[in-house]
């Protein structure tokens, strides 16, 4: 009966993971950069779907789509705006990156978006029974979710022309010319599509709970540890950092208690990238290989 | 197609001290020149905990802060020119915050001994927790030290030691502020003028070898890891000594001594002021700090509009300020005739 | 009866990726003696000097330094002995002054045992070192950048930076690839007086033969990883499989 | 050039952006030398906001009644606040003291009110506020080291009031609370899940430490820490264990997800604890009705209007009548009556002592004896509001059950409650 919530959850909580890391692995592995704005983005689609159902009293799905909508057009701006001039300077894309995701909280929170009341809809009420353990429609739901959006990132960047050249591109620009792709057009594409599915993931994992801008932080870092463990550029790696960390949560919640969380998945993610620098699946840049 | 215009030309003025090339300095007015802009900041700095009275008490705590800053963005920028680009400085400000509390709130000494002991012995610990990730690279090391003052302060939530949620609190305090002042003030300058000579030295030379090739050291007989460690040790200290001071000035020290903040205002401090220069440190922290104090007037909107600033910093001047200061200061304009130019 | 030999290569091998890289190779030789290693593309040459200077860590077999066992042991350790190498693709310190490059050697703890040297003393000795291996007298090539030096520059750059470690054995890889005959021709007798006066062990991986034969009185060949022949140079052509080997590649590289 | 015309281009409309802000922000209505009051606390959080406008609504009934006389001068009162952000992640103490400090040297307020939002940040703020001698009074942060510490140096930190309860009080309710439901339904077993933070891990192990004394057995006790989002772990074994009670202890929004989370794993056991985003007027409407028979702290009453003490139903109504119906619905249980409250005491006090020098203000303080929005306001030795069960005596907090359709019915202390506890649906059959 432990073992079998452990093992139910441990799905869940990895799918959650994966679902929630998903934008940021596919915007650094398509471009090379690390969208530290993710959580803003993230964020913004649960609010924005909210203020959409709860004050233009629209239908949640039509809320739904348009905040999916908002968030990609705001990655591709944000990648137009803040992101060309610096391009290519490391440090500088992170911290700009940063400050937008940050300015977007906190823009919520000065609009007053701290009280209780942020609530998304479930897709679908209710639960059901698995071997004994109730599991509600909306976990499932996101279990598939991130099934079919991992399994579609693996086609798309491995199988798809585009998808393809666009991979490339992160590795040779030159290529992706040869291809007929202009660079700043693809960067664009890719941080749309991570901001895209950050929305997803705001949206099909917020209704668990309440929306608030504290959420916008932690998902920052799940999508930092995540990614870091599996390996930055890997679709693969995301789903075996999304699970190995959350199994690892699971378990250490049930058999050596709560507290220890997330003291153990920090230590799991220093541990792995101890032993294996570059992340589970990542390409190593260790100096020995490079010779 | 003929144009006719003007545009401007920028001319170096040619006088440099301790480039790479060889040089000489022929007169007073050179000398000056090349003086006058360093004594203008160390004369500021260590007259400022002289005008108390006029600025306030306030001002002065801000001060504090603001040399804590850019003494961790001056370890972060010794750090990043041995190419180790550090996103957790929070670490070395914790290890040595929470040594100075273990050391005094244990043994009961007096912090004028804490604060040496817990910046060296801290520096220590900082490079032996280090060392095992010290052959990571580029964005995953940045990512390591992300995550180790969070391990750090889970680790304190999770075992209850140190005060645990709690942290230590009513700790002996310094003296008094204007000794503080001066303290920070002191540590600071001698850290950005220091790093700046050690770096000048055969000594920083490798290191920042290290950065740009460590094929090449490794097989000029150097062992990089080692050298690297001796860097974290000396970038460490720092980090520590702001640490150990802060707890001293208020008396406490918790598990926000690991906070985020600590590990991203000294890393925005190098952006803005410009990397590789310790002075752009310096510069970073004393226009980020107080301005996010200006900014205060504007409650809870103060962080939306501090980081605008931010990102417009970044895009505008990604060279850094203190490099375009320099460029300036270093070149004069005028305006020369366009030659006939055919298109 | 001569002592231990200066180098000793057993049965090295190593295996990338399912490729032998390097397999079942040994050789000897003694100090002061010149070995040149050739091959094909691909045949293994760079993945044994790097085997033998500690780049790369061996699957099996052993190294040994005057009788010492040194398999597996890092770069640095491996200078430190007295073992220095050049690279085949050369990356200065691009940002760096040319002689600042060589002050970084000069720094090493190998060369600081002997000749101690404190800041300002090194840079002298760089452009002396520079000055040995054909960069002009009074010229400003040393003061320049090292990232705008033309290509043979570069590589003397790299030859001086090896020497500067005043290495017991000295491996060039791929020394003369990308150099002009003359600039070739000047080089021969600095590789000389290494060798004779200095009484340096010169290791070679060469592409270009008739130089290198000029050079070297031993050469190994190297094929698909495996050693094919052992020999003076005029021995080692007259080998069947060499030829074939040899030939056989160049045609094909030529196609 | 280019970049540097951009880079002009940007900080102008940045200063645009800040003037403009400047402009709207600026709001001066100086009289005659107005008395300042002092607000430093989290005010992007939702207790230090809600916290924030109950002091400028007392404010605003005070001085329309002319003021408070400090000898025989009406004089009006001001407030002044500062974001301290200490409820963010990542925000240092340093910096929420530094806020503290710089509405010290530039505001020189007559006295603090409201205050710290955590814990440490009032412990340390403690010696600031002792060096510049400012009566505080404190109405967010829980720890009971906060008496610890007055009660230790006391000439020191004589200047230092709290009115919010602390720990202590919460069990005693909780408790009380636990020793009814035991009575009335049989139950025997109880699951704790409280917040790794100081305040809930120490209400949670008073409370286990007071169930296991009276013959309850504690099926487990688990803490989460802050930002946690799953609680299957716990909720599991409560189930498989029978637990007949759930105690969460949380003041995190996720706590949301243990409420929805316990729903959906048809957890049968009647929750009973504290889960903040449970506790406002509005959540039955953000849970869509899946905090029903839910048993919620309410830490001071005030946001909940409590028949039995009249000064309650007149805050609700005034506050709601000045900012709004959603807003009034929306109140936070924890702080603005206490805060609200906190102004009144200093306006006695101050008419009391006739003057605002901080020794004779702190005395005054001390002897306060007067009915408020949480009951009635005495201190302790220790300067902590002294919380029980009669209003009449001192102050409450309260306890309160969802019921259909939709209200927050006060069930305990019985002076004040309206209502019995009953059995959730979901329990009944």
């Amino acid at each position: 009966m432990e073992l079998v919530n452990v093992l139910v959850f441990g799905l869940v909580n990895s799918a959650v993971l994966a679902l929630t890391a998903m934008g940021f692995s596919l915007t650094f592995g398509l471009s090379g950069v690390a969208n530290f704005a993710h959580g803003g983005l993230y964020l913004l689609a649960g609010y924005t779907s909210w203020i959409l159902a709860n004050r233009l009293n629209l239908p949640f799905a039509v809320s739904a789509v348009l905040a999916v909508i908002l968030a990609a057009l705001l990655g591709a701006l944000i990648y137009r705006l803040v992101l060309m001039p610096v391009r290519g300077i490391v440090l500088s894309e992170v911290i700009a990156t940063f400050a937008v995701g940050v300015a977007i909280l906190e823009l919520f929170r000065w609009m007053g978006f701290v009280t209780y009341e942020f609530n998304l809809r479930p897709f679908v009420k209710g639960s059901v029974e698995i071997a004994g353990v109730a599991v509600d429609y909306q976990r499932i739901l996101i279990i598939g979710i991130g099934l079919v959006l991992a399994a579609g990132l693996w086609y798309f960047t491995r199988r798809t022309r585009i998808g393809l050249a666009l991979r490339g591109m992160a590795q040779d620009e030159y290529t992706a010319l040869s291809v007929g792709i202009e660079s700043d057009w693809a960067a664009a594409l890719s941080l749309a599509l991570g901001a895209g599915l950050a929305a997803v993931a705001a949206l099909s994992i917020l209704p668990l709970g309440i929306i608030s801008i504290n959420i916008g932080y932690d998902v920052l870092l799940i999508a930092l540890a995540v990614t870091v463990l599996g390996g930055l550029e890997s679709t693969t790696g995301l789903v075996a950092g999304a699970f190995i960390l959350g199994y690892a949560m699971t378990f250490t919640s049930t058999y050596l208690g709560p507290q220890w969380m997330e003291a153990v998945y920090m230590a799991a993610i220093v541990l792995v990238l101890a032993v294996k620098p570059s992340g589970l699946f990542g390409k190593s840049k260790e100096l020995e290989e490079r010779v | 197609m003929v144009k006719r215009g003007y545009r401007k030309e920028r001319l170096d003025r040619g006088i440099k001290a301790r480039s790479d090339d060889i040089f000489a300095i022929a007169s007073w007015r050179e000398t000056l020149y090349l003086i006058l802009p360093r004594a203008a900041v160390i004369v500021s700095l260590l007259a400022f905990p002289l005008l108390k009275d006029v600025l306030g008490h306030y001002w002065q705590n801000v001060m504090l802060i603001t040399c804590t800053i850019a003494l961790l963005a001056l370890s972060w920028d010794l750090l990043a020119s041995v190419g180790l680009v550090s996103l957790g400085q929070a670490l070395f400000f914790g290890v040595g915050a929470y040594l100075a509390g273990f050391l005094s709130r244990t043994f009961g000494w007096t912090p004028l001994l804490t604060i040496p002991a817990s910046t060296v012995a801290g520096a220590l610990l900082c490079t032996a927790i280090l060392f095992p990730v010290l052959r990571l690279r580029g964005i995953y090391f940045g990512l390591i030290t992300f995550a180790l003052p969070l391990l750090m302060m889970r680790m304190i939530e999770a075992t209850k030691i140190l005060g645990g949620t709690e942290g230590l609190s009513g700790l002996p305090p310094l003296p008094d502020i204007t000794f503080e002042l001066y303290l920070v003030i002191t540590a600071a300058l001698v850290c950005a003028f220091g790093f700046k000579r050690l770096m000048d030295t055969d000594y920083g030379l490798v290191l920042r070898a290290i950065r740009d090739n460590d094929r090449s050291v490794l097989a000029s007989g150097i062992n990089i890891q080692w050298y690297k460690a001796q860097a974290v040790f000396i970038a460490a200290l720092p980090g520590t000594f702001a640490g150990a001071f802060l707890t001293h000035h208020y008396q406490f020290v918790g598990m926000p001594a690991f906070a985020l903040d600590f590990s991203i205002l000294p890393l925005t401090s190098v952006v803005i002021g410009g990397a590789g220069t310790f002075a752009g440190a310096v510069l970073g922290a004393f226009i980020l700090v107080p301005l996010s104090e200006v900014l205060r007037a504007f409650g809870t909107l103060r962080v939306v509009i501090y980081c605008s600033f931010l990102i417009i910093f970044t895009i505008g001047l990604p060279e850094g300020i203190f490099r375009f200061i320099e460029r300036k200061y270093h070149q004069f304009e005028r305006v020369v005739p366009l030659e006939e130019v055919r298109a | 009866m001569r002592t231990d030999p200066i180098l000793r290569v057993c049965n090295l091998s190593k295996r990338f990726g399912g490729v032998n890289a390097v397999y079942d190779v040994s050789f000897y030789l003694y100090e002061g003696e010149t070995l040149g290693i050739i091959g094909p593309n691909g045949s293994g040459k760079s993945t044994l000097i790097n085997l033998i200077t500690g780049f790369v860590k061996p699957d099996s077999g052993k190294v040994y330094f005057r009788g010492r066992d040194i398999t597996g042991i890092t770069p640095d350790k491996a200078v430190s002995l007295g073992i220095a190498r050049s690279f085949q693709l050369v990356r200065p310190f691009y940002n760096m002054a040319v002689y600042k490059n060589l002050v970084i050697p000069l720094y090493s703890p190998r060369v600081r045992k002997l000749k101690g040297g404190k800041y300002g003393d090194r840079d002298e000795v760089a452009i002396h070192l520079l000055e040995e291996v054909g960069f002009e007298r009074d010229s400003q090539v040393p003061f320049k950048t090292a990232g705008t030096l033309p290509h043979g520059y570069m590589k003397r750059l790299e030859l001086a930076r090896c020497l500067s470690l005043q290495p017991e054995v000295v491996i060039l890889d791929e020394l003369f690839s990308g150099m002009s005959m003359s600039e070739i021709a000047s080089m021969l007798p600095l590789l000389e007086k290494i060798n004779r006066e200095e009484g340096r062990t010169l290791i070679m991986v060469e592409h270009r033969l008739r130089e290198l034969f000029r050079v070297v009185g031993k050469v190994i060949v190297l094929n698909f990883g495996m050693k094919i022949a052992e020999g003076t140079p005029a021995e080692v052509m007259e080998v069947e499989e060499v030829r074939k080997a040899y030939l056989g590649s160049e045609v094909e590289a030529g196609a | 050039m280019k970049r540097l015309l951009l880079a002009a281009r940007f900080i102008f409309l940045a200063a645009v952006l800040v003037i403009g802000a400047a402009a709207c922000g600026g709001k001066d209505e100086k009289k005659a030398a107005p008395i300042v009051i002092g607000v430093p606390t989290a005010l992007g959080s939702i207790e230090g906001a809600d916290s924030l406008r109950a002091v400028q609504l007392a404010v605003e009934e005070i001085n329309a009644k002319g003021g408070v006389s400090v000898k025989g001068e009406k004089r009006p009162l001001a407030v002044v606040s500062i974001d301290t952000r200490e409820h963010e992640p990542g925000i240092p103490v340093t910096d929420a003291l530094a806020a503290v400090d710089k509405l010290i040297a530039e505001k020189k307020p007559n006295a603090i009110l409201v205050g710290a939002f955590r814990s440490e940040v009032l412990l340390s703020s403690m010696d600031l506020v002792a060096k510049h001698k400012i009566p505080y009074i404190t109405t967010i942060a829980m720890t009971p080291d906060f008496q610890k510490k007055v009660k230790e140096d006391y000439n020191k930190y004589k200047y230092m009031f709290r009115m919010c309860l602390n720990a202590p009080y919460l069990v005693n309710y909780l408790s009380r609370t636990m020793g009814f439901v035991g009575k009335e339904f049989n139950f025997k077993k109880a699951y704790i899940i409280v917040q790794d933070v100081l305040w809930a891990k120490g209400t949670g192990s008073g409370l286990e430490k007071w169930l296991k004394d009276n013959g309850w057995e504690v099926v487990g006790f688990d803490a989460y820490p802050t930002g946690a989002s799953d609680f299957s772990s716990s909720l599991g074994k409560a189930k498989a264990g029978g637990a007949q009670v759930i105690v969460p202890i949380f003041d995190m929004p996720q706590s949301g997800i243990l409420l929805k989370q316990a729903r959906a794993m048809k957890v049968p056991a009647l929750m009973a604890g504290f889960i903040s985003p449970a506790a406002p007027g509005s959540a039955w409407k953000t849970f869509e009705g899946e905090v029903e028979g839910l048993v919620n702290l309410l830490f001071e009453i005030g946001p909940m209007p409590v028949k039995a003490v009249p000064r309650s139903v007149q805050f609700h109504e005034s506050y709601t009548k000045k900012y709004g119906q959603e807003m009034g619905a929306k109140l936070s249980g924890h702080g603005p009556g206490p805060s609200y409250d906190a102004v009144y005491v200093l306006a006695g006090a101050i008419e009391k002592a006739g003057t605002l020098e901080a020794d004779a203000l702190a005395a005054a303080i001390k002897a306060t004896d007067m009915e408020g929005v949480i009951g009635r306001i005495k201190f302790s030795d220790d300067h902590q509001v002294v919380y029980d069960v009669n209003p009449k005596e001192a102050a409450i907090g309260a306890v309160f059950q969802w019921k259909a359709p939709g209200v927050r019915v006060p069930v305990f202390p019985e002076t004040a409650a309206e209502g019995k506890i009953e059995l959730p649906p979901y329990m009944k059959n």
